[in-house]
């Protein structure tokens, strides 16, 4: 506990150093503005987006992605598949070190990508069809499947709940539980410095980072630290973010609401920066229990009553910072379908009040459970809920803090219907709608055979058209309402280079300087 | 020339209806090394006129609006409060009715008489204090040296009188006001301390003006008297004169209330009904709504004084024991 | 003089506190005829309409749901009164109640004021904040909550004001002559202490405002669908130079109204028994 | 001190009764939107949430009685390192906040209770009444407005630690957060510190002391202040009560990584050590204030004595 300054200074020192108080930050500091505290930064376990913003300077994976969202090696060199599609040998970078000294190897991969595999959030999509994975050399792994299956590169790339390789030492008798700060130990071009509770998670340079080579696109490319340290400072206050940036007190501040885009992006003193990919907020229903169960017709009323722009309107504000776009991926990326869609905002309380009558909805109670820990949710929730009213529902509007939600939605006689956001996914699969244990429970038999096709195939094209049958069938089943794309913004100091138009995923603070 | 001469002091008090004089034409005289008590019920203005002596009247409730106060020859209501403030505690001091509030209860007795010391007189700090016990032992209270260290709520009732008349007399004032001094203390410690008093008064000499509800204290004490009902005093003379004849209504009705030592009564006399509010305006006379005597010229006129005998004065239409006394 | 015409005298002597009266009255309309003044209906959403500046008719202008300010200003300040009345009523009623009998039966007192004790040790905002989270957010819960926070205080000084009542020797001479527990508690102390509950009751009022828009900036106070004052400058903060006056009217209201009624409080404390001056101390 | 003991205890439980009726589970939080209940309910598992709130009591209890506070959730670290830090700020907006109540609120109340009625005495005792009218959130926000984003003056918010880089300069970044914790609190000390002196002054003593002919300014500060300060420390107990109230809503505005702003982030999260700790640390904080106060009040008032 450092309650006092090491160093001690008298009152007279004190004055003097208020008098030349002003923006007196060091400039190797690059402070961030966080929405709050991260949880912790594993990520194998961990699926917070904010969490990934800050450890993926420090953690790396064997793929990442590249600005089209396509898998590139980072910490592989190359891999080759077996005729059969079930044998995968990935090639290691040789010289990669550690936070700590030691060099990377098969070993600590394997160690890694097993905990991965067994207690990682999104592990289990993979080793599901995983036999086994070994080392075959000092710098090559083989991953035996047990059938083949399409997304696997994609799942290695994508770093969020994913397999960010750690030593073997620490991966040692880590279960569940995430490791502990002390044990963040990665090869990015980063290292932990300090985590003081409250105040900020700190990250300094590696000077022993052995970059990947290539010029710099998305994730993929040379990799070079710039600045002295790295600061995510939480500022839950959106209001203090924007002031706390405009007062130069951050370099960079995330998440700030649509309708300030158009004065700050007019704004000298403010960079705007736009998330090249949307998240999109998903109405989940509940497949297990309630009015909703199975009666996919009275799902269906609901789907026409939205009118989903009016809500983004309100929810969002500019039009330029939301599409209502009913494809689960963005137009131009490659899962892009329009299968369904025509459902997606229809804004209809007369055909919706029609199906309702004939799937035998008698005015009995929906529970809406929404949070007003994202105001986006909470505002799109409100204009639902009025459109529903019109189409003769009977909506109950819960709202409560964010764990409650999630407490709640866990036990399924608790809710019918509610209310959270996605994180863009470079893979369908990872939607959080295809795992069948997510709250909503969706496992139909129609989801189950197509995803098992959809997990079978490695051919590009054939995976895309199959996307598209799901998505199809999202629209016609309900298990969620997507309602929207919303291009979320952060801003930055001018005086920040490097920094690209738009970040990809999270923003990434490698080849940035001031 | 008399060391104190009051003339006609008129002192108002401030009301939403405006102004209203709660002392009118109080005039009376003080000698050096007199002493004259000033007798009346509670409200009839005899602290506010000891107050506005004294120079303690608070400005936002009760001024003083007419009449002179000379000390020594010296106009004190002209003076500004500069001025005043030397002759205060000084020349002239004060004692007051309460004297378990009357003292500071966070300072040491010492300091507190040390403090009215070294405000008019250049002491050190030890000779403040040595002062200080020796006006202990003058007010007679027991092994000073000790008690100089005890903080008010340490002492007795009586001490703290006595702590009370050891400030006033510590800069050897020549005019000391003692308003009620006894009037909170025990029969017992009454008799002493206004034996205190009166030794006091002869070995200093100085002058006191004692204001007291009671006849009884007043006529033991005081060689000249002055009686006030509702701002205005009524009747005034040398002790004895007063006493053995005394001229006014009121002054008849205070001394039958008084109950006699010598003997046991069944009922004692009151004077009948209350004094009125002192908002209300009262023409004639301000005693005829409880006076046994009121005739119709009572309810008109409000009697000037007139002489008894001697310096004996009265203000009353028909006063007691004078030839045109109603039947 | 009566009770009430002291005070009335005492509000009506300055001219500050009787311009609070007048505004806490106009409060008090607003919120009993909110219906007849709002002209839209506060929770109507109209996305076109959105952040419209202060223009007829629109006069407070509009939030970005497009809801008209001014209605949910009217239809605020009967948010405020119910919070206000009904943390009043909590806080004096059971805190009252509690002080009372405490100090009147010793026994008793010794365990209630350590329960009071218990309650006070926490800072208010704390013990609102976790009883918040606990009780889920609704219009009862908040005047539970804030009720209970100043029912602590309110019990202390009652305590201390009945036990100097206890010692006064109106109450021995009602004991005396063989009245009840009931009856001299009835009839001989509590007569006595209406006034400063008054006062008491005008300061958990204007306190209660601050609390519950304290709680609702955190997210933990009234449902945010609840047009209140609070609600109204927690959702729509980030809009303070968007939409300035969607802060400036709402926060003008809240310090208006808290403004008026320790004004009136004040002048009540005045007005009243000098005999418990300095017992209340406004907190 | 050892009366106090029972009081402490029966706090503690009642807080840890509450959380733990609270819905809402660490793990799932921990684990983020993604992952399954399952998933959390094994985490939930191996953190020993799963075990009878009573058999978590006494753990924690024993645990606390060895000077251990247990171990965040949610950060990994010891309750007592992460409360630690948060508690150097708490502890300097404290102080800093207490210095200008004092600095503030003492002169002004006692120039407006000698100049009672005067001009000064209606601004001063009307202003620190609309002080204590405004929300400090509201405050909070202006106050950031103007002086950080317009006039670039003073910092927006956080705070990095005195014994980071700049030194005690960074206390520059409290000078706001302490002026809008201060506000209401100074004028409740500017009321109440004339509102004693007026009392006071009513006092016999002080016509005493003007009988001795003292100056009104030595009357006013030795008599009616001197006594007047038994009442207003005895209302410090109170003040800092408010203080830590407000100060978890004013860390929150400035984005203060104190111990206001922790325990409410911690409810959201449901991080019960941590809240256990800060509750904890705060009763006993304040018991220990009322300690001090009680001192002050018996070295203040020679009447009253210490048993």
């Amino acid at each position: 506990m450092k309650l006092f300054p090491k160093q001690k200074r008298n009152l007279l020192a004190f004055g003097a150093a208020i008098a030349m108080a002003g923006g007196a930050a060091a400039d190797g500091t690059f402070r961030y503005a966080t929405v709050g505290e991260p949880p912790s930064l594993d990520q194998h376990v961990v699926t917070s987006d904010l969490a990934t913003t800050i450890a993926h300077h420090m953690f790396e994976g064997l793929y990442t992605f590249d600005s089209s969202n396509s898998p590139r090696p980072l910490l592989a060199s190359g891999d080759s598949m077996s005729e059969d599609g079930k044998s995968i040998t990935i090639s290691l970078r040789e010289g990669v070190l550690f936070h700590n000294g030691d060099e990377m190897t098969s070993t600590d991969v394997v160690a890694s990508l097993r905990r991965w595999g067994e207690h990682g959030s999104r592990g289990g999509l993979l080793f599901a069809n995983v036999d086994s994975v070994s080392a075959s050399g000092d710098h090559e792994v083989t991953i035996q499947l047990s059938a083949p299956f399409g997304p696997w590169k994609n799942l290695l790339a994508f770093i969020n709940g994913g397999p960010a390789i750690h030593p073997a030492s620490v991966m040692e008798g880590s279960g569940k539980e995430p490791i502990a700060p002390q044990d963040y130990i990665g090869t990015g071009p980063y290292m932990f410095s300090e985590w003081v509770a409250n105040r900020h998670v700190e990250l300094v340079r590696f000077d022993g980072y052995v970059s990947p080579e290539g010029t710099p696109d998305g994730y993929a490319g040379q990799r070079s630290a710039e600045f002295d340290s790295l600061r995510f400072i939480p500022v839950p206050d959106v209001g203090t973010r924007v002031a706390g940036l405009k007062a130069g007190d951050y370099d960079y501040a995330e998440s700030i609401p649509g309708d300030l885009y158009a004065e700050l992006d007019a704004d000298e003193s403010v960079r705007t920066i736009l998330n090249g990919s949307p998240i999109f907020g998903l109405v989940f229903m509940n497949s297990r229990h309630g009015p909703l169960m199975e009666n996919f017709a009275l799902r269906r009323a609901i789907q026409a009553a939205l009118d989903k722009t009016a809500a983004l309107h309100v929810a969002i504000g500019p039009e330029g910072l939301w599409r209502a776009n009913g494809s689960f991926l963005p137009e131009g990326n490659v899962w892009y379908s329009e299968n369904g869609t025509g459902q997606f905002s229809l804004g209809d309380p007369d055909s919706s009040r029609a199906i309702a009558e004939e799937a035998g909805y008698d005015g009995d109670p929906i529970k809406f459970m929404v949070s007003t820990n994202y105001p986006f949710h909470y505002d799109s929730a409100v204009v639902y809920t009025k459109q529903l009213a019109q189409a003769g529902f009977n909506i109950d509007l819960q709202v409560y803090d964010w764990a409650t939600l999630i407490q709640k939605r866990a036990q399924p006689d608790q809710w019918d219907l509610f209310f959270t956001h996605h994180g863009f996914v470079p893979d369908p699969i990872l939607i959080s709608v295809m795992n069948d244990n997510y709250p909503g429970w969706w496992t139909t038999k129609e989801k189950a055979d197509l995803k098992s096709r959809f997990t079978m195939s490695s051919d590009p094209a054939e995976r895309q058209a199959i996307w598209s049958e799901i998505q199809g069938l999202i629209y016609e089943q309900v298990p969620t309402m997507k309602t929207g794309d919303v291009y979320t913004y952060n801003i930055a100091s001018p005086a920040l280079k490097g920094l690209g138009e738009a970040t990809l995923i999270w923003p990434h603070f490698w080849n940035v300087s001031k | 020339m008399p060391l104190l001469d009051v003339s006609e002091l008129e002192i108002s008090v401030h009301s939403t209806g405006g102004d209203i004089a709660v002392v009118k034409g109080v005039s009376f005289q003080v000698n050096k090394s007199g002493t004259i008590g000033i007798v009346g019920e509670s409200g009839c203005g005899k602290s506010l006129t000891s107050l506005a002596i004294m120079g303690l009247l608070d400005g936002s409730q009760a001024r003083t609006t007419g009449g002179t106060v000379r000390f020594e020859g010296t106009e004190l209501l002209g003076l500004t409060m500069r001025e005043r403030r030397k002759i205060m505690g000084n020349q002239m001091s004060m004692i007051f009715q309460e004297p378990m509030t009357s003292l500071n209860p966070v300072y040491r007795v010492g300091d507190q008489i040390a403090e009215a010391l070294r405000q008019h007189r250049s002491l050190t700090r030890k000779a403040a204090r040595e002062r200080a016990i020796e006006l202990l032992r003058m007010v007679r209270i027991p092994r000073p040296d000790e008690r100089i260290d005890c903080f008010p709520h340490q002492l007795s009732g009586g001490q703290r009188q006595r702590v009370m008349v050891a400030i006033a007399i510590a800069c050897e004032p020549k005019l000391l006001i003692a308003d009620e001094p006894t009037t909170a203390l025990d029969v017992t410690v009454q008799k002493e301390i206004l034996g205190l008093l009166r030794d006091l008064q002869e070995q200093t000499g100085m002058a006191v003006v004692l204001i007291s509800h009671d006849l009884g204290v007043v006529a033991e004490t005081c060689d000249f008297v002055a009686i006030m009902y509702r701002g205005k005093i009524v009747e005034t003379g040398r002790a004895e004169d007063v006493f053995s004849s005394v001229a006014h209504p009121y002054t008849r009705g205070l001394l039958n209330s008084i109950p006699p030592v010598d003997r046991d009564v069944e009922v004692l006399n009151e004077i009948p009904g209350r004094v009125p509010s002192i908002e209300q305006n009262v023409p004639g006379c301000s005693f005829h709504s409880r006076c046994t005597i009121a005739a119709g010229i009572c309810r008109e006129i409000d009697p000037e004084f007139s002489t008894v005998s001697g310096k004996h004065e009265v203000r009353c239409h028909f006063a007691l024991g004078s030839n045109n006394r109603a039947e | 003089m009566t009770l009430l015409g002291s005070i009335g005298s005492a509000v009506f002597g300055r001219w500050l506190a009787t311009t609070g009266l007048i505004w806490l009255a106009l409060v008090a309309i607003s919120a009993v005829a909110a219906p007849l003044i709002a002209p839209f209906d506060p929770l109507e959403i109209n996305p076109i309409e959105r952040l419209s500046e202060p223009a007829p008719p629109y006069l407070f202008g509009t939030d970005h749901f497009g809801r008209d300010t001014f209605s949910r200003a009217v239809y605020g300040a009967r948010m405020a009164s119910i919070i206000g009345c009904g943390s009043v009523l909590v806080a004096l009623f059971a805190g009252g109640l509690c002080g009372m009998l405490s100090a009147y039966f010793p026994q008793l007192g010794h365990v209630l004021m350590r329960v009071v004790d218990v309650l006070m040790a926490f800072p208010a905002l704390l013990l609102a904040l976790v009883l918040m989270t606990l009780l889920e957010r609704s219009v009862i819960n908040t005047v539970i909550v804030i009720g209970i926070v100043y029912a602590a205080t309110t019990a202390r000084i009652l305590y201390g004001m009945t036990l100097k009542l206890k010692g006064e020797v109106f109450v021995d001479a009602a004991i005396c002559t063989g009245a009840g527990h009931s009856s001299v508690l009835l009839r001989h102390i509590f007569p006595n202490l209406i006034s400063p509950l008054l006062v008491q009751a005008s300061f958990v009022f204007a306190f209660s405002q601050l609390q519950a828009a304290a709680l609702d900036f955190l997210g933990l106070g009234l449902p945010p669908e609840v047009p209140s004052w609070g609600n109204m400058l927690a959702e729509e903060r980030i809009y303070i130079t968007r939409a300035p006056w969607l802060l400036i009217f709402p926060g003008a209201l809240i310090i208006l109204t808290v403004f008026s009624l320790n004004l009136v409080g004040d002048a009540i404390r005045d007005a009243i028994d000098p005999r418990f001056r300095g017992d209340i101390a406004g907190v | 001190m050892l009366t106090l003991l029972p009081t402490l205890a029966a706090a503690s439980f009642l807080v840890f009764l509450f959380i733990h009726l609270i819905p809402g589970d660490p793990a799932a939080i921990l684990l983020g939107d993604a992952a399954t209940p399952e998933a959390a309910a094994a985490l939930s598992k191996e953190l020993g949430l799963d075990e009878p709130l009573l058999k978590q009591y006494a753990l924690w209890l024993g645990n606390v009685a060895q000077g251990d506070l247990g171990t965040s959730i949610f950060f990994q670290q010891p309750v007592l390192s992460v409360i630690g830090d948060g508690a150097e700020t708490s502890i300097l907006l404290a102080v800093m906040t207490m210095f200008w109540i004092i600095a503030f609120g003492v002169p002004v109340g006692v120039i407006s209770a000698i100049r009672r009625g005067s001009w000064i005495d209606q601004i001063s005792s009307g202003g620190a009444m609309l002080f204590a009218s405004v929300p400090t959130f509201w405050l909070g926000l202006y106050l950031i407005h103007i002086f950080s984003v317009g006039l670039g003056w003073f910092p927006s918010s956080g705070f990095p630690s005195i014994s980071d880089d700049g030194g005690l300069a960074n206390l520059r970044y409290l000078l706001l957060p302490s002026l809008t914790l201060a506000a209401p609190n100074a004028a409740l000390i500017i009321r109440l510190v004339r509102a004693s002196m007026l009392d006071v002054s009513r006092e016999d003593y002080v016509r005493t002391a003007r009988a001795k002919g003292l100056h009104p300014a030595r009357v006013a500060v030795r008599h009616v202040f001197r006594n007047a300060l038994i009442a207003v420390a005895a209302a410090f107990g109170f003040t800092f009560a408010a203080l830590v109230s407000e100060a978890v809503v004013t860390e929150t505005v400035f984005s203060l990584p104190g111990i206001g702003r922790l325990v409410v982030q911690s409810i959201l999260r449901r991080d019960y050590p941590v809240i256990q700790g800060v509750v904890l640390v705060v009763v006993v904080l304040y018991m220990a204030v009322n300690l001090l106060v009680d001192l002050a009040y018996a070295s203040l008032d020679p009447r009253v004595s210490l048993n």
